[in-house]
């Protein structure tokens, strides 16, 4: 996968797959791993990925609407290149540190019992920020929008969340409403599906 | 100048009327051997021995036919170089574990030396690194030992880091992470 | 050229140990041995019967001495506890240079842990010397500040030879070792009621450090990995 | 075969027989089955081994003189007690050490498509010392003695060259030519079949 070959040089360097027992080393190198997972998901264009360092791929059915989900066979945490892979224990380490700094969110679903985290390349406040932005660009203020259409609708292409999955452009949105920007309607199930920015 | 063939002097063990000028003697025997036979060719005066590699070492080279001393008349016999005036090498503790007899600046030399060698050689493991550290001198001058404990210094303070295989742990300078 | 080296308590590849015991008889001319015992059994003799000109003479008493190491003969082998050449001291400081040099020879084989049993049925079993007598030259050792020390595992007794502790983990992997000689992740699932990543990570950190031999033929099933300190309870010699 | 009783305990340590993937156990490994190896063939008295670790046992006919090998049946490499065989690919990575080492001589021929090897529990120039010990000894210096004397001779019996092959014991004369303490005797094919030594 030609993604692999573009990430920054520390990505092969073979230490960076033990975890490192200098404490103040290892923050650092936890740091390197959560650059590397925010880059990779950008650079993928890709929203989640699996505890295991799957990317996941959701795929929207055009006809239907519904969507599935892909994941990548390489995981970024397999170098095959320098034949490294990092330990289960440590991964688990990366994980909640990447929660705790807002960097990756916990979705409520696992795939083959791995959890699966949203990756945060822009933070919560800043995708609300950009979302926001979008609103009063495409003059859609104080009008009905369905969180299909912010993440599918042509009208958001060339923004970057575009292709951002409802439940996480929910949750970015929520941020608005909390600074009653907006106001999110649900359907009879209370699942989120569209929003009124005023 | 064959310290093993050749013994200079017996250090009769009975012929000393009290402990104390035994040990001061065995202090003056211990402090010759070590300079004779720890220095590296290219740095005379660069010397690192864990207590433990010495008291072997120096009891099959020095004491067969003798008797041998025992580890606390080694200790203690460290203990006088100072007051004796045998000033070039010190009691050392690495890493708070491991006692050694050290010359001044050895410890930086080596530490030196290690991240040199493992700029130059990135993923080197214990054994190439003590080999390569004792390319150019005729024996071994610094034993895994030694090297054992300057590793993990360096990798306390971070300028090591390394990289842990089934197929065992091999070093890395740390340019990276600071 | 150095006729000794340090190279013994490193690297075993170097030869330029010639001060013998370990190289000569036991790599190189396992043969000599009939021929040493032999001129062995003479020196003994000769030691015994001339144990006052040997204490007496102490130029000579160090040619003797030098001559019997440089034939490879321990001189532990050649006076015991009772009945030694200098003082029953020396006895003891002999067996902690012995002690020394086993752990440096056999740290790449068993990661710098031996068990005193090994020690004493293995490596001294030829020598008239107990246990008390290891033990208390061990004690001796700890003068040396070298982190030499000894540990417990099931009520069994380890020297530590490298200043490296075991993590609590992996001092329960042995444990579990103790039982059978080996451990594996459903053993340590059943007796420790571990994940199986947790096992992983214990074991492969433990291979990585040379404290286990992992063992992939057991029958096609899962691999086991096996504490070196095992192999004296085996059947052989 | 009660041989294998012999063998020192860690013949019956399972790991034995699992090529090690850390390097520094491996090395101690393949240095213990060449001991192994030395120690069987020791044992046995015998002086070649296929790859496959069987000992190869040459009986002389002591009519016709002509020699004929016999293979063991049970390989050094196969441990019945213990359920585990060394794997190809690392036998011959030992074979490779050992020879690098001098523990081992390949012959020229093969059997059933094995090597075959000399098993050098002494060294060439070891060997070499304790045959010249002999032709003093036996006060033989300066006239020829022929390599079937050598090896098959009752004045030999009790040395521990007595029966080695001649092959093997032409090379370890070699090495006393080369002293120039020895000459070589060969026959029209350019066989070596007698020595001087001097």
């Amino acid at each position: 996968m030609s993604a692999f070959d573009e990430l920054p040089k520390v990505y092969y360097f073979p230490p960076l797959y033990t975890r490192q027992v200098n404490s103040l080393i290892r923050r650092q190198q936890i740091d390197t791993w959560i650059d590397l997972i925010l880059q990779y998901a950008k650079s993928m264009n890709c929203w989640m990925m699996t505890s295991e360092g799957n990317l996941i791929q959701t795929k929207i059915d055009e006809l239907t609407g519904s969507d599935s989900n892909a994941i990548e066979k390489k995981s970024l945490f397999v170098n095959e290149t320098i034949q490294r892979s990092i330990p289960h224990t440590f991964v688990e380490e990366i994980w909640t540190h990447m929660v705790e700094n807002g960097k990756a969110i916990r979705t409520e679903h696992d795939i083959e019992s791995n959890s699966v985290y949203y990756i945060m390349w822009k933070g919560v406040d800043l995708w609300s920020s950009v979302i926001l932005q979008w609103f009063e660009t495409a003059v859609k203020l104080n009008q009905v929008v369905t969180l299909y259409e912010l993440s599918q609708g042509d009208e958001t292409i060339g923004w970057d969340f575009h292709g951002m999955p409802e439940p996480l452009l929910a949750k970015c949105i929520k941020s608005l409403c909390d600074r009653q920007r907006a106001t999110i309607m649900k359907d009879e199930y209370g699942k989120p599906v569209g929003v009124k920015v005023i | 100048d064959n310290l093993q063939n050749k013994p200079s002097f017996l250090i009769d063990r009975e012929k000393f009327y009290n402990k104390s000028m035994f040990l001061n003697e065995i202090a003056r025997e211990i402090f010759q051997f070590v300079i004779t036979e720890f220095k590296s060719e290219k740095n005379d005066d660069i010397i690192m021995v864990t207590l433990v590699d010495l008291y072997a070492l120096y009891n099959k080279t020095m004491r067969i036919g003798m008797g041998y001393i025992s580890p606390s008349e080694m200790r203690e016999a460290c203990g006088r170089f100072e007051v004796l005036g045998l000033t070039s090498l010190k009691l050392k503790k690495l890493n708070g574990r491991v006692l050694c007899l050290s010359s001044e600046n050895s410890f930086d030399y080596i530490n030196n030396q290690i991240i040199k060698l493992l700029e130059d050689e990135p993923g080197c493991d214990i054994l190439q690194i003590t080999q390569t550290m004792n390319k150019h001198s005729t024996g071994t001058s610094w034993t895994i030992g030694i090297i054992t404990e300057v590793l993990e210094n360096c990798i306390n303070k971070g300028e090591i880091v390394i990289d842990e295989q089934l197929s065992g742990l091999t070093y890395y300078k740390n340019d990276i992470w600071i | 050229m150095k006729r000794f080296g340090l190279a013994a308590l490193g690297d075993q590849q170097d030869q330029r140990y010639s001060d013998v015991s370990n190289d000569i008889l036991k790599r190189q001319s396992v043969e000599l041995d009939e021929q040493l015992s032999i001129f062995r059994d003479r020196l003994i003799k000769f030691a015994k019967k001339h144990n006052k000109e040997i204490k007496e003479n102490s130029e000579f008493r160090s040619k003797f001495m030098r001559m019997c190491s440089s034939i490879g003969i321990d001189p532990l082998s050649l006076f015991d506890k009772d009945r030694h050449i200098f003082n029953a001291e020396d006895f003891y400081y002999e067996i902690c240079v012995k002690i020394i040099e086993i752990c440096r020879q056999t740290r790449d084989m068993n990661g710098g842990i031996t068990s005193l049993d090994e020690l004493e049925n293995g490596y001294f079993a030829n020598l008239k010397l107990d246990r008390t007598d290891l033990e208390k030259s061990i004690e001796m050792l700890k003068s040396l500040d070298g982190g030499i020390e000894t540990f417990q595992i099931k009520g069994r007794k380890f020297l530590r030879s490298i200043p490296n502790e075991l993590t609590s983990d992996q001092t329960k992997i042995l444990e579990v070792c103790s039982v059978l000689g080996y451990a594996s992740i459903s053993l340590l699932k059943a007796n420790l009621d571990w994940k199986r990543v947790r096992s992983k990570a214990v074991l492969d950190e433990m291979v990585s450090n040379g404290l286990l031999w992992v063992d992939n033929q057991n029958n096609g099933k899962e691999v086991l990995f096996w504490d070196p300190s095992w192999i004296m309870n085996l059947q052989g010699k």
